[in-house]
């Protein structure tokens, strides 16, 4: 295990290596941050001004170094946009989307859970058509579409919604839903045809003819074999909601999370702010994989990782 | 499974196996919609000058946001309506195909060879080919994908090119490693050792026999890909990331229109509505192709299809009686 | 036999067909039995005759695209087919009525303690106590012959060999003292040394809990150990079904004869091994006369076109045309209990 | 099924909490297009600290809703004593939000920050002209300025003043104090600010008493919050909407989109090319269609109608698509292909104007080509004083109704995004610039105007209105300099 655990930390360290480099080429194409920072109006003594106050007039080279060092503290520089520290911004937004995809991937994991499971029990049944009918078509629909739908309906014609921002438990309620619908989708569909193959393995026979219900055979048995499966998934899930496919139901509902502060940064030009979101993402990632894998083992003792 | 053999299976005649395959499709009527749909879209796409009634591009200052015909004040001139240009929504959702279509035909393309290259090669390989190659997959897979795109598109500037580069470069990794496993099944199998032991070169096995094994999970993989990459545009041009005007993609009509939905509500919903339904066919129509080139769970499929009609016939007679 | 008692297990008539897209087959033509209390059945037959789907139809493990198109399986003279069987079928099924399957690396649940795979069976059937059950399952692992049980009960199958694995099948399956025990050629799947253990085991059990058991088989050497009667199987339906020193000794039907002579000879190590020519009946269009016809060598012109007619003597049952011509014709090599 | 009753139970709960918020009768909620990078009133230039600011902090000078320069924390109007040097008196008996006085250390505290270079303002281009200020007395300052500076009074209205004391604190990027009719209580980041009615205000009871300004960059999603009820007032409401809110209001706005040509490469080299591509433009149907009315075709000029140095003589570009076809095939230049440059979603119906001109542009049998770059492109090539692009769509806003803004940035040669080599314009307008006398100036900008009118180094479009959405209870007129002063505004119940 620690022989393991080692091994993915190093991959991790790989990874964070090659974003945090990926990052800061990237941020420097984009082309001059300080021309994009200050307003149209500023003169060539403001900029100078403000290139030697944010160290971007220094060689690249060194400038990599100074990131590299930030990176690894995690001290990034101040914000272009914010003027404050990128870190404080981060630790801000963080939060704010992590709440949603607990809320959104949290409730599609719970909910395609019993949806998949009973959509198996009888594959073709009108139970089971239903539901893949519904995956199908929550697969099919933009998600910034149905976000504007559900505002359409509940905020503008009925009046029980809070139509964005960030506030009491209410303003959750449809972002995440548009947040899940399309995992709910997936998830869906993959407990859905893991438990069919599932159900019809040997052991589930054994089960059957030791005469354990339905519910048993179907939670306490055949749930326990798909779990690493859907584990994987939910993982994906959550690894994406963090990656920053949030951005787009966070910038209809104008829920200030990781992904619309991301979206702000790129619209404002801030790369510092940028680079500290996308590197503290990448390790926050890293490190939940690492978790997941751990997660895996325990579950299943039959799997070698590493 | 029952321990069933059915002898005779194979000595169905094999004349119109076609037909046949239709009349199974026929039986699926959610497939049979989605290949129609599918059709017509493509179709409509190719032939778009020859369809659409109007010049997706030509403004018509008077007539914007003229609503569908059946709504009031809406006409037959613009059967879908108008933007809030006043160009021909129908028009615009038939020329928008090209684009998306386009798109995610390209990503498909490039991502789908690419790593399917990478997938032959590092299975067939093994070793430390393989566990480069793989090693690069994880790596890429644990990067914060949308950010980086978003970085990138950011950097080089949006644009048909830069989105189907990107786009590529995010999902080459899964044909790799669906293309691996099944070549490292494949591997193991006898004739395959025997190619080897009779001299064919790597490339000439690789391409001659193994590749053939890959048809079925890589035409499913691409085609869900292929509606992944359809919404993937249309969430990055809902974002403004994609494709720029004046070219028109249904992702970018539906960007642009955004902001008129609670006043136009189609200018939205026409596009949208679009990338739905074609993305939604598609699935369908690889849902039943999924199940039909897996023997097993074809005759899983009709067996159902049987039971279902028996239990119907029952029941039919029950509430008879 | 008192005609007031019913057997424990009785088929009458089953068929069982599968709908595929080639047509409908016809898995199980007609297929009657009875097994008896503390009785050993022998269903032999080559594979896809419909051994394996008879044990289904009685375990209830016929599923799309199979399904029991007609017939009945009575549990002590009740149903347990259909919605009305469905009440007794459950309350008997793991408790009264066990089965163990062909292939033990497959049938256990890979993800749950052996420990628990035995336990549940308990629980539910006995309403005992989750650390009445612990005991009751070291008890049964160690009488199925497993070493250090307290500490295997722990252990996932995955730590277990196939033979082990094969002995906690069997654990399970008369944990809760059956009445009838059907195993699916429970040896075929493991090494010939075993083999021998698990019949053993099998025969032991048999005999100290008094258990009926339908031992489906293809080897006619362990039916002739252990079984006191023999159902011959071939194209889904039942040929024979004879005590077993006639099926060995005066073998009515063509089919149980070729069956006989097809098994190896220890003792006749230079003979060429025999086999019945010909193939299997395509069950998507069985002949409408005796299945065996093409292949039978004592066919009669009318067994082309007419089912066979059952003939029975005082306690066996031979569906053939012809059996006073074959009758006696062949005596067996097999050594008979 | 599983799922109607989740969805069930979200609605449930949303009714519940929904029917906890119900807004008071003298709060009022605005939606703001985005959200403030800071709340240091003299740090940045930035449209949504600005609308935050303006009702916390005030200035020496202030503006009516029509746009007239009155005194604000000024007591009187200035007196120029000398060429350099502005003379300011005080309100008198005036107190901070912290209770701090304000006088005339405040006045020279809040200067002396905001031009210090080492401060960096990003509104130094508002005060560069300024050198220093001195207190004569508590309540009389005296501000130099590095020369002749006619401005100076527009200046003030500008810059918002600190307390002497807080001026270092580096919460002031945080907890705004100023002198204004509203307290600052809270902001919660990513979401909203909240500001409480100053029951001190020297210039009377209000009658919002609680406001809370939300940030919501989507015009649709902020449309769909006024039609929902929760907002009251919501900025940059598109034209397309205004029949569907409750209430819209519009004021002549600071917005003018311009096509700077480049003169010296390229087709539009040619004069006559320019003038085609002026006189191409249905500036009317652009007005009417793409701003719903909301908007006038421009007067010929970048300089926006209210800010002095409008030249109200000059003529309107006439829609001629024949003429213009003829000039472009006149000039043998049919086929040819010109770039224009622009951006999409930064500004009101950028791509929409994009998309009309370049339509329009193609009638004349020039070949148009649109590129959108990303906006650190756009900027560089904006700015490159080596390669111009053919043309570039930018709008431009005055916020300080002088027209030295517009000529700096898109006539004068060398300055800015101008696109033309012109030296003697050039030369015009460094001399409008230290003109002192009113009249002079306006004369100076009068000729500078009908002089590139008439070479064609521009295509004005048209002058923007800003459009406001309003809940139902809510009265107010929008103000001419975009500025979102609470007090001004009306709910029904006061």
């Amino acid at each position: 295990m620690t022989k393991f655990l080692l091994h993915r930390l190093w991959q991790g360290f790989i990874v964070v290596i090659v974003v945090t480099t990926v990052v800061f080429v990237i941020t420097r194409l984009v082309g001059n941050p300080v021309d994009m920072a200050l307003p149209l109006s500023a003169t060539d003594a403001q900029r100078a001004e403000f290139a030697r106050q944010t160290g971007l007039d220094r060689p690249i080279f060194e400038q990599f170094v100074t990131f590299v060092g930030e990176a690894v503290s995690l001290q990034f520089g101040d914000s272009l946009w914010q003027r404050r520290p990128a870190m404080a911004i981060f630790w801000e937004v963080l939060p704010n989307t992590l709440i949603l995809l607990l809320a959104g991937i949290g409730g599609a994991i719970v909910a395609s859970l019993f949806l998949g499971i009973f959509a198996a029990v009888r594959p073709g049944g009108l139970l089971d058509r239903a539901v893949t009918t519904v995956a199908l078509v929550g697969l099919s629909l933009p998600q910034f579409w149905v976000g504007l739908m559900l505002i359409m309906f509940f905020a503008v014609i009925m009046k029980v919604l809070p139509t964005s921002g960030m506030g009491g438990p209410a303003y959750l309620v449809m972002p995440a839903l548009t947040l899940a619908l399309p995992s709910l989708a997936r998830l869906t569909m993959l407990v859905r045809s893991s438990m069919i193959d599932e159900l019809n393995k040997q052991y589930v026979k054994t089960a059957r003819v030791k005469g354990m219900s339905q519910s048993s055979i179907l939670f306490r048995h055949a749930l326990r074999n798909i779990l690493v499966p859907f584990l994987t998934l939910c993982g994906w899930e959550l690894t994406y909601g963090l990656a920053g496919f949030t951005v787009v139901v966070e910038s209809v509902f104008a829920w200030p999370g990781l992904g619309y502060t991301a979206m702000q940064a790129i619209q404002r030009n801030d790369p510092f702010l940028l680079q500290a979101i996308v590197i503290c993402i990448s390790f926050i990632i890293v490190i939940f994989n690492i978790g997941l894998d751990v997660l895996f083992k325990l579950i299943d003792p039959r799997i070698k990782i590493g | 499974m029952a321990a069933i053999s059915v002898y005779g299976a194979d000595t169905a005649p094999p004349k119109g196996r076609r037909w046949e395959l239709l009349a199974e499709l026929w039986q699926d009527k959610a497939a049979t919609a989605g290949l129609v749909a599918v059709l017509v879209v493509v179709l409509a796409s190719i032939f778009a000058p020859l369809v659409a009634p109007h010049d997706p591009a030509a403004q018509d200052i008077i007539a914007r946001m003229d609503p569908p015909f059946w709504m009031e004040g809406g006409s037959t001139t613009h059967l879908l309506g108008t933007d809030h240009l006043g160009r021909d929504i129908l028009s615009r959702v038939i020329y928008g195909g090209r684009a998306s279509l386009l798109i995610a035909a390209a990503v498909v393309l490039v991502a789908g060879g690419f790593g399917t290259m990478l997938g032959l090669l590092a299975g067939y390989r093994g070793g430390r080919t393989d566990s480069v190659i793989m090693r690069i997959v994880d790596a890429q897979v644990a990067l914060p994908g949308l950010l980086l795109i978003l970085l990138v598109i950011s950097a080089v500037g949006p644009g048909i090119t830069t989105l189907i580069i990107v786009l590529a470069i995010a999902n080459w990794m899964i044909y790799a490693r669906v293309v691996r496993s099944v070549v490292l099944g494949v591997r193991e199998m006898e004739y395959i050792e025997a190619a080897e032991i009779l001299g064919c070169k790597p490339g000439r096995i690789m391409f001659l026999h193994i590749l053939p094994n890959l048809i079925s999970p890589l035409m499913t993989l691409a085609i869900l890909e292929f509606t992944n990459i359809i919404l993937a545009e249309a969430a990055l041009s809902f974002l403004g990331l994609g494709v720029q005007p004046p070219a028109t993609s249904w992702g970018l009509d539906v960007a642009s229109g955004k902001n008129y939905i609670f006043v136009a509500w189609w200018v939205v919903a026409f596009p949208g509505l679009a990338i739905a339904i074609t993305v939604l066919s598609i699935s369908l129509f690889a849902n039943w192709l999924r199940v039909t080139t897996d023997p097993q769970e074809r005759e899983k499929r009709f067996a159902r299809g049987q039971a279902g009609a028996l239990r119907r016939a029952a029941e039919a007679k029950r509430s008879a009686a | 036999m008192i005609g007031s008692t019913p057997p424990l297990l009785e088929l009458r008539n089953v068929c069982v067909n599968f709908d595929t897209m080639a047509g409908t087959a016809q898995g199980l033509r007609g297929v009657s039995l009875t097994i008896d209390r503390g009785e050993t059945l022998g269903l032999v037959g080559e594979s896809g005759s419909g051994k394996s789907v008879t044990a289904q139809a009685i375990m209830g493990l016929i599923e799309a695209p199979g399904r029991i198109a007609s017939g009945d399986i009575l549990w002590d003279g009740r149903s347990i087919l259909g919605p009305k069987g469905k009440a007794l079928a459950q309350s008997i099924r793991g408790k009264k009525l066990s089965m163990v399957f062909q292939n033990p690396m497959t049938s256990l649940n890979p993800l749950m303690t052996i420990g628990a795979q035995i336990q549940e069976v308990l629980t539910r059937h006995l309403g005992v106590s989750r650390r009445q059950a612990r005991e009751r399952a070291i008890e049964l692992i160690d009488m199925v012959g497993i070493g250090m049980p307290e500490q295997r009960l722990d252990q996932l199958p995955h730590e277990f060999s196939g033979g082990m694995r094969q002995r906690v099948m069997i654990a399970i399956a008369i944990a809760c003292e059956p009445e009838l025990l059907v195993a699916d050629e429970p040896t075929t799947a493991l090494d010939v040394t075993v083999q021998a253990q698990i019949l053993d085991l099998l025969e032991e059990i048999q005999r100290r809990m008094n258990l009926a058991v339908m031992l489906i088989t293809h080897d006619l050497g362990v039916v002739a150990e252990t079984c006191h009667r023999v159902a011959v199987m071939y194209g889904g339906q039942i040929m024979e079904d004879a005590p077993v020193q006639d099926i060995f000794n005066k073998p009515c039907h063509p089919y149980t004869r070729g069956l006989i002579r097809a098994t190896p000879r220890v003792d006749q190590v230079n003979e060429r091994l025999w086999s019945i020519e010909g193939m299997p009946p395509n069950l998507l269009a069985p002949p409408p006369g005796c299945p065996f016809m093409p292949r039978c060598p004592s066919a009669l012109a009318l067994c082309e076109t007419r089912p066979p007619s059952i003939q029975t003597g005082a306690a066996s049952i031979a569906a053939c045309w012809n059996t006073q011509t074959t009758y006696h014709s062949e005596p067996s090599h097999v050594r008979t209990p | 099924m599983k799922l109607n009753r989740f969805l069930l139970g979200a609605v449930g709960m949303g009714l519940l909490l929904a029917s906890t918020s119900f807004s008071n009768a003298q709060d009022i909620t605005i939606a703001l297009s985005a959200e403030p990078s800071t709340l240091d009133p003299q740090a940045r230039e930035d449209g949504a600290e600005r609308a935050v600011s303006d009702n916390i902090y005030e200035t020496l000078m202030q503006r009516l809703p029509d746009g007239e320069l009155v005194p604000g924390l000024a007591a009187e109007l200035p007196v120029q004593i000398d060429p350099t040097t502005w003379e300011f008196k005080l309100r008198d008996g005036i107190t901070f939000h912290n209770g701090e006085a304000f006088n005339a250390h405040a006045v020279v505290a809040s200067i002396q920050r905001v031009i210090d270079p080492a401060f960096n303002s990003e509104q130094l281009a508002y005060f560069g002209t300024i050198s220093g200020a001195q207190a004569v007395d508590d309540l009389t300052v005296r501000i130099t300025t590095t020369g002749p500076d006619p401005m100076l009074p527009s200046r003030m209205y500008w810059m918002k003043m600190l307390p002497a004391s807080y001026v270092t604190d580096p919460a002031v990027a945080e907890v705004p104090v100023g002198t204004g009719p509203y307290k600052f209580v809270s902001w919660q980041r990513g979401s909203e600010i909240q500001l409480e009615a100053n029951a001190d205000y020297w210039g009377g009871k209000v009658c919002v008493q609680n406001a809370t300004m939300r940030f919501v960059g989507e015009p649709g999603t902020r449309l769909s919050g006024l039609l929902a009820g929760e907002l009251d007032l919501i900025v940059n409401l598109l034209p397309e909407f205004v029949s569907s809110v409750p209430k819209a209001v519009a004021v002549e706005g600071l917005e003018t989109p311009v096509i700077i040509l480049a003169t010296d490469t390229g087709v539009t080299a040619i004069p006559e090319v320019r003038r085609a591509l002026n006189l191409a433009i249905d500036r009317e149907a652009i007005a009417e269609s793409i701003f719903g009315g909301y908007a006038d075709p421009a007067q010929g000029q970048l300089v926006n109608p209210a800010a002095f140095g409008f030249n109200k003589d000059l003529p309107f570009y006439e829609y001629d698509p024949e003429a213009a076809r003829k000039l472009v095939e006149d000039a043998g230049a049919t086929g040819k292909t010109i770039t224009l440059l622009g951006q999409s979603g930064r500004w009101l119906k950028d791509r929409e104007m994009l998309e009309a001109v370049a339509a329009y542009w193609g009638e004349t049998g020039l070949t148009v080509n649109v590129e959108i770059e990303e906006w650190g492109q756009f900027l560089s090539r904006l700015f490159s004083k080596d390669v111009r692009p053919d043309s570039v769509l930018v709008v431009n806003s005055n916020e300080l109704l002088d027209a030295s803004r517009e000529t700096t940035f898109a006539y004068q040669a060398g300055s800015g995004a101008a696109s033309n080599s012109d030296a003697e314009l050039a030369a015009w307008i460094n001399e409008a610039v230290a003109e002192i006398d009113p009249e002079q100036r306006a004369a100076l900008y009068a000729k500078i105007t009908a002089y590139a009118n008439e070479r064609d180094y521009l295509v004005p479009l048209v002058n923007i209105e800003d459009i406001y959405g309003l809940s139902e209870r809510l009265d107010w007129n929008p103000r001419r300099d975009a500025k979102l002063m609470i007090r001004e505004m009306k709910l029904s119940g006061c």
